[in-house]
């Protein structure tokens, strides 16, 4: 993996590369050769499987990362490209062209993170949820717990005590 | 004059694209709903049919019924709180989560597992699979209107699911993988038990060759239909049984051997039409290897041992940065989880990449035009799809 | 169970519009007629649910209940994960049907709703249409610790949390998920419910329709059909 | 397509019409398997309701519930599990710190009412709950460590010829392990008399703060380097990870944060008091831990605070009592550093009641804080512990502190069980190795090794040291030349085997069996069986004057004695015991900061 990584990196700018295994690597990658890139590795290297495409939320680097996760079935080689994308208005570039049920993802990555995939097949319809009208769920801002305890009912008269404060009561009851 | 030939006489117009025109407005097409609850559909999912007499000429699949936020709850989940939710992912086959998972976290926190533990999970993967194959089995008869084959295979699954019970301390949702091993050893007298289950299970599976693969009406209803051509593979992420059907000798198992699948013996089964039947049949003889696989893993592996090593405290377990991509080859292709940690004791991100995310969405959509009404659940079901693990 | 934040602030503001499909327009038929249609009254019966009143007679009323416990027909709708186990159930081996109890296609033809564990809302939205849609008298089972209080769904976004605020339900089964055979003895005592006269879930929804109905909307944002959608 | 064997084949089916069905006849209520996770069971004896079942339940389905009849060292709460949320993982019998948390295998459970599902498992009574099927953990509890890291310390040959400190204390590596054990219960929190926020403090080893560490060991205790080694550590003994497995070393973890963080920096963290002075005088008669402890809080508050001590140096018992070898004394004089840097004055060699008297305190002070301790030993009063020869516990060890001669005798005996006999045993044992280059020391104890007082690692140690131990040996007379050059002087040691100590009552009134019987040839007998407070300073009137409970000072829960002026506390007040002195100092530094305010305020 590592001799693919060099060969790429002359014409590529490939960031930081992390060879988790010996069948899987993780490189950064950046948007404008993205789409070259991964042809390239579709066509010439035989990445030729998309075995996922998803975000991660690093909310407190204002970042979305996109991995682009590709896999070379012949030579068992998985490798993952980490795109990073700002976090307002963010915006991806679709592939859909590329792989097909790429549009899927995207159409997943912007119901559930907001990122825009201009371009891509269906992908501001709904998709999983219905009448969604709060920010994106899988945003690492949107507290899933208060939202439910705001929307849902719960069942009533749960109380708990912590051991603590009860045992210190039960040994010193004066304090 | 009655005629095979259908009466188009009443179809609307063909675009230059060679396609119908569709306007909902000329009143010649129906919007028919197949789903969210279809017998046909293992599990909630609906597809949108534009149909045209009983032709389709356009399919929409919509998800999301069963739409948990999984991959929202295990955030806010320390390490060991995800484990009893990862299995809750896919219903029908829970253990590949669980492992999954376990071998995701143990990959990064660097948890080094005991040997026996990992001839336990492959068996429980095993076991898991034929479930799987069973539901699949019944499923693909099921929707081409052969109930029988649901009966008897949901009876042997039940006997699996006895063993199951017995191992695991759970019927369905296992959750006996945990990061470090597994939760304890074979019981007493289990090879005896798991031997008789196989024989029944055996001698069901020789009533479905006669039943189900000699069979004139199930032929003519799958040989042929359903088609796909194996230049789409790549490009709509089509894996495990489903490529298998089309010539591609692909399997997880066999291509990087994870857990103990080295030290076992087996060839993939692969057909070459790439129709429901192959299909059917690729899982059928799937389903007898993984029959084989049971008994070699209950010869060859080690007993009596340490099944779990001892983890750090689990209530403030904290893993440092980093990210890992586990793959297994489940009954219905690869399934694989994305785990992305940050130092924290709380995963940053998990991905769950389940085969029925590419086959059942984008795959099913391009499949859909061209079929009968009829076939749309064969063609479903033939792509052994779960809806729970699209949309998590 | 451990204090939780409350500084959350949930989006109340959008407001969903009619869906495209169910805006009343004009349609051409294949014969050339230009006609109206409106879906939303076209599609549905919009009369609310009456009160199913007793028998004049307990002798008879008791014949009924006695006849209603022994006919449970379930529709074969699994919402959530607990319809797993009830396949058991349709088979040999547990062999349901001996006790009258039978697994039917559509809601028309059946009078028992199990709710198989978690509701999403937008399996809810079909639940409701699904219950509304069964003919009196009916029941609704609840199955696993979903219907109950959540269960391990207890802070999804998605999932409901308690389900007797969304439909009235006679009968709750406990486990994550509950074994085929807890499954018939719920099924039972359901039957020992019925033939006492006390499963009047149908009745209650029908006296309390307006507080479902507000709780229902409470959660369905894009609520785009009749409110009673029998 | 299709031949007739296609046709036909399928009804080849039709022969299962004539097999037997495999219908199960009954299966309601059909047996789950033996390892079944079905309904919760709990054993309540064995429940300490240390919450960890709740802390790991990822459905929020266990509550803890206040249960009635506790038993000592659990926090009296039990957990209730609600069957609207479980999910039957089972993670809460895996992380169960007792094992009394089980499954059964019963699994059926339907009820109309949806608020039914809810119990407390071993106390709502249950049909499964005498169950004997289900699930258990499978060995010990895997989800936390059991064991202690060892901690290096000095070989008893290295050890027995000086005063050096034993123990070596924890390395970074060791004290996270051990750290990491804990499950955070917080039932040590309770436990311990100062309260100390011993998870917090552990939380910030496993985060590598020592500062956070030192700020929360200082909110609550100004004497970690003393606490740190020579605590009596009730937190450990009511410690959820004691019951499969060690308790959590809290002592040693504690020890570990204030190792790791330098004089300098520890005075940075502190800081001085923050607050404005208020131009309140307070005397505090005792250096001990009791004292300063209450000196310390009072100069936070702002008050001029002065310590009047008797000896030479300040720390009373924990210098003077303790041993160098457990305590060493620059450790002592580091904690002290940190109280003194707060303003507080310290006037040592000054005696009550010789140089200073308590009514001049009474005259020139705001308020009076008595903590004087118990520096004078108790006697047997068996024949012959007059004699010259026999010497108090407490007594010598002051005196090898203070580097006073004390008399090394080849042979010595100590009559005492507890912590203090083991102290002198084995200071007389480092100092008869330095002199003769052997040990020869015998303690006899009441009671037997199964009800020991001192601590366990106490008596092992001392077994290493070549101490003879024998336990269940009453004191009977004290033997005496009676004749020759010697005469008078102590010749040996007389005892009998208990054969009980208390009565049916609970009193102390030991049993002999006399026909066993010992007399160990000694040339010198320690007597360590207690000490007492010096109450001799505080003069006749004041002693009529103070209420008393049994020979010690009564006081009020805030520590204020029947004089308004004076409060009183420490070992004094309630019995010897570090910890229990910082507590006392809080609790009364807090009760002088009322009155001084109150003062203050109407000063104005």
């Amino acid at each position: 993996m590592r001799d693919l990584i060099e060969k790429l990196t002359p014409r590529y700018t490939l960031g930081n590369a992390t060879y988790q295994r010996a069948d899987l690597t993780f490189v950064d990658v950046t948007r404008d050769e993205l789409r070259a890139l991964l042809l390239e590795l579709r066509d010439k290297e035989g990445f030729t499987h998309l075995v996922l495409l998803t975000a991660v939320d690093w909310i407190e680097e204002g970042k979305f990362q996109l991995t682009y996760m590709i896999n070379n079935r012949e030579a068992d080689q998985t490798l993952g490209l980490r795109l990073y994308i700002d976090r307002n208005d963010a915006e991806g570039d679709t592939i859909h062209d590329i792989w097909p049920t790429a549009a899927t993802y995207q159409r997943e990555l912007r119901e559930m993170f907001g990122i825009a995939f201009p371009g891509s097949p269906r992908v501001d319809e709904e998709f999983i949820l219905e009448g969604w009208t709060d920010m994106p769920p899988y945003r690492r801002d949107f507290d899933t717990l208060a939202y439910s305890q705001q929307t849902y009912v719960e069942r009533e008269g749960r109380e708990t005590h912590d051991p603590r404060a009860t045992m210190k009561h039960k040994m010193y009851p004066e304090g | 004059m009655f005629s095979f030939q259908p009466d188009r006489s009443q179809y609307p117009d063909v675009g230059p694209d060679g396609k119908f025109e569709i306007d909902l407005e000329t009143g010649k097409f129906l919007k028919l709903w197949h789903g969210p609850n279809h017998p046909g559909i293992t599990g909630n999912m609906s597809v949108e049919l534009t149909v045209n007499g009983d032709e389709v000429v356009e399919g929409y699949t919509h998800v999301g019924y069963l739409h948990r936020g999984f991959e929202k709850l295990m955030e806010r989940r320390t390490f060991i709180q995800v484990f009893p939710i990862v299995c809750r992912v896919c219903v029908p086959e829970p253990d590949f989560n669980e492992y999954c998972y376990a071998a995701a976290v143990e990959e990064l926190a660097g948890i080094e597992v005991p040997e026996e533990a990992n001839w336990i999970r492959t068996l429980i993967l095993e076991m898991g699979r034929f479930n799987s194959y069973m539901m699949a089995m019944g499923g693909i008869a099921g929707a081409l209107g052969n109930g029988v084959i649901g009966q008897w295979m949901t009876y042997v699954r039940d006997l699996m699911l006895d063993r199951f019970e017995e191992l695991t301390g759970a019927r369905i949702y296992h959750m006996f993988i945990l990061p470090g091993g597994v939760r304890a050893g074979l019981p007493e007298g289990f090879e005896a038990r798991m031997e008789e289950v196989l024989q029944t299970a055996e001698r069901y599976l020789d009533d479905v060759e006669k039943v189900l693969f000699t069979n004139a009406v199930f032929k003519k209803r799958t040989k042929g239909v359903g088609y796909i051509d194996p230049k789409l593979f790549e490009s709509y992420g089509v894996t495990g049984p489903n490529a298998r059907a089309g010539g591609v000798a692909k399997d997880v198992r066999k291509d990087s051997p994870y857990l103990v699948y080295d030290q076992l013996s087996f060839e993939v089964p692969v057909e070459q039409d790439s129709d429901i039947w192959a299909r059917s049949i690729v899982r059928y003889r799937d389903l007898r290897l993984t029959i084989d696989l049971i008994r070699q893993i209950l010869a060859k592996m080690p007993k009596g041992g340490e099944v779990m090593t001892s983890l750090p405290n689990v209530l403030h377990w904290k893993i440092p940065r980093g990210e890992t991509y586990i793959k297994g080859e489940s009954s219905r292709g690869e399934y694989g989880y994305y785990l992305v940690t940050d130092g924290s004791g709380y995963p940053r991100r998990v991905n769950v990449r389940g085969p029925s995310y590419t086959h059942a969405m984008a795959l099913l959509e391009h499949l859909i035009p061209g079929t009968n009404i009829a076939d749309v659940a064969a063609l479903m079901v033939s792509l052994h799809t779960y809806p729970p693990e699209i949309e998590r | 169970m451990k204090d939780l934040d409350k500084n959350f602030k949930k989006d109340t503001e959008t407001e969903f519009p009619l869906r495209e499909e169910m805006r009343p327009r004009k349609v051409t038929t294949p014969d050339g007629q230009v006609i109206d249609i409106d879906p939303l009254a076209d599609y549905f019966c919009q009369e609310a649910p009456k009160v199913h009143r007793k028998s004049y007679s307990a002798i008879v009323e008791g014949f009924y209940n006695w006849a209603r416990a022994n006919s449970l027909w379930i529709l074969g709708f699994g919402t959530g994960c607990g319809a797993i186990e009830m396949r058991p159930l349709m088979t040999p081996r547990f062999d349901a049907y001996r006790y009258g109890i039978q697994w039917r296609p559509t809601p028309r033809q059946a009078n028992l709703l199990v709710i198989s564990g978690y509701l999403s809302v937008k399996t809810l939205k079909r639940a409701i249409r699904a219950y509304e849609q069964m003919p009196q008298p009916k029941f609704v089972v609840g199955l696993g610790s979903c219907t109950i209080n959540g269960g391990m769904y207890w802070d999804s976004y998605n999932t409901i949390k308690k389900l007797d605020e969304y439909l009235p339900v006679d009968l709750y089964i406990a486990g994550c998920m509950p074994r085929p055979e807890a499954l018939l003895a719920g099924f039972m005592e359901l039957k020992k419910i019925i033939r006492k006269g006390e499963a009047e879930g149908a009745n209650k929804y029908a006296e309390n329709f307006d507080w479902y109905k507000a709780n229902q909307k409470s959660v369905i944002k894009d609520w785009d059909m009749p409110d009673y959608s029998w | 397509m299709g031949s007739l064997r296609d046709v036909l084949s399928p009804f080849t089916a039709w022969k299962h019409v004539i097999e037997t069905p495999v219908t199960i006849k009954n299966p309601i209520g059909r047996e789950a398997a033996d390892r079944y996770r079905g309904f919760h069971q709990n054993d309540t004896d064995k429940c300490i309701g240390c919450g960890s079942c709740e802390d790991i339940c990822q459905n929020a389905a266990i509550d803890m519930i206040p249960v009635d009849n506790p038993k000592d060292g659990d926090s009296g709460l039990r957990p209730q599990i609600d069957y609207g949320r479980c999910c039957w993982c089972a993670l809460c019998v895996d992380v169960c710190m007792t094992g009394s948390l089980t499954m059964s295998n019963e699994y059926t459970w339907v009820d109309s009412d949806p608020d039914a599902f809810r119990f407390i498992p071993g106390v709502d009574k249950m049909p499964w709950d005498d169950f004997e099927k289900g699930y258990e953990r499978q060995g010990d509890r895997m989800l936390s460590g059991l064991t202690r890291p060892e901690m290096a310390e000095l070989e008893p040959e290295a050890r027995i010829g000086n005063f050096d400190e034993i123990v070596a204390g924890y390395s970074r590596e060791q004290a996270v392990l051990e750290a990491d054990r804990c499950v955070e219960c917080g039932l040590c929190v309770a436990t311990c008399p100062a309260h100390m926020d011993i998870p917090d403090y552990i939380a910030a080893i496993r985060e590598g703060d020592y500062d956070l560490g030192t700020q929360i060991l200082y909110e609550t205790n100004p004497f970690s380097e003393v606490c740190g080694r020579v605590c009596t550590h009730k937190c450990e003994t009511v410690c959820a990870a004691q019951y499969e497995g060690e308790p959590i070393a809290i002592r040693w973890l504690k020890r570990h944060i204030i190792d790791n963080v330098s004089e300098e920096r520890r005075l940075e963290i502190v800081g001085t008091p923050q607050v404005l002075p208020t131009g309140q005088k307070v005397a505090v008669v005792g250096a001990g831990p009791a004292g300063l402890t209450a000196a310390y809080d009072l100069a936070r508050s702002g008050h001029a605070v002065t310590v009047f001590e008797a000896q030479d140096k300040p720390g009373g018992m924990m210098r003077y009592g303790i041993p160098e070898y457990r305590l060493p004394y620059d450790a002592l004089d580091r904690d002290i550093a940190v109280i003194k840097a707060q303003g507080v004055e310290i006037k040592t060699g000054t005696r009550i009641g010789t140089d200073i008297t308590l009514d001049q305190l009474k005259a020139d002070y705001d308020a009076t804080v008595l903590s004087i301790g118990l520096h004078l030993g108790r006697s047997t009063r068996v024949p012959g512990s007059d004699a010259p020869g026999v010497e108090a516990a407490i007594d010598l060890l002051r005196r090898i502190t203070a580097g006073e001669e004390v008399p090394v005798p080849k042979k010595v005996a100590v009559i005492g069980g507890g912590n203090v006999a083991m102290d002198i045993a084995r200071s007389m044992a480092r100092l008869q190795k330095q002199k003769f280059g052997e040990v020869g020391v015998t303690v006899t104890a009441l009671e037997d090794f199964d009800h020991f007082l001192a601590d366990k690692e106490e008596v092992t140690e001392s077994f290493e040291e070549g101490i003879e131990i024998l336990d269940a040996r009453g004191p009977q007379e004290i033997v005496t030349f009676k004749s020759g050059k010697r005469k008078g002087h102590v010749k040996g040691l007389r005892t009998w085997k208990v054969t009980s100590i208390f009565d049916e009552q609970g009193r102390f009134t030991p049993q002999y069996d006399e026909g066993d019987e010992m007399v160990h040839e000694v040339e010198m007998v320690v007597e360590a069986i207690g000490q007492m407070a010096d109450i001799s300073l505080l003069g006749d009137e004041l002693t009529e004057a103070l209420e008393w409970n049994r020979g010690r000072i009564a006081v009020d829960a805030d520590g204020h004695t029947s004089e308004p002026w004076l409060w009183g506390g420490g070992d004094a007040v309630h019995g010897p015991d570090v910890i229990h002195a910082v507590a006392d100092g809080h609790k009364i530094a807090a009760s002088v900061n009322v009155a001084l305010m109150a003062k203050a305020e109407a000063e104005k």
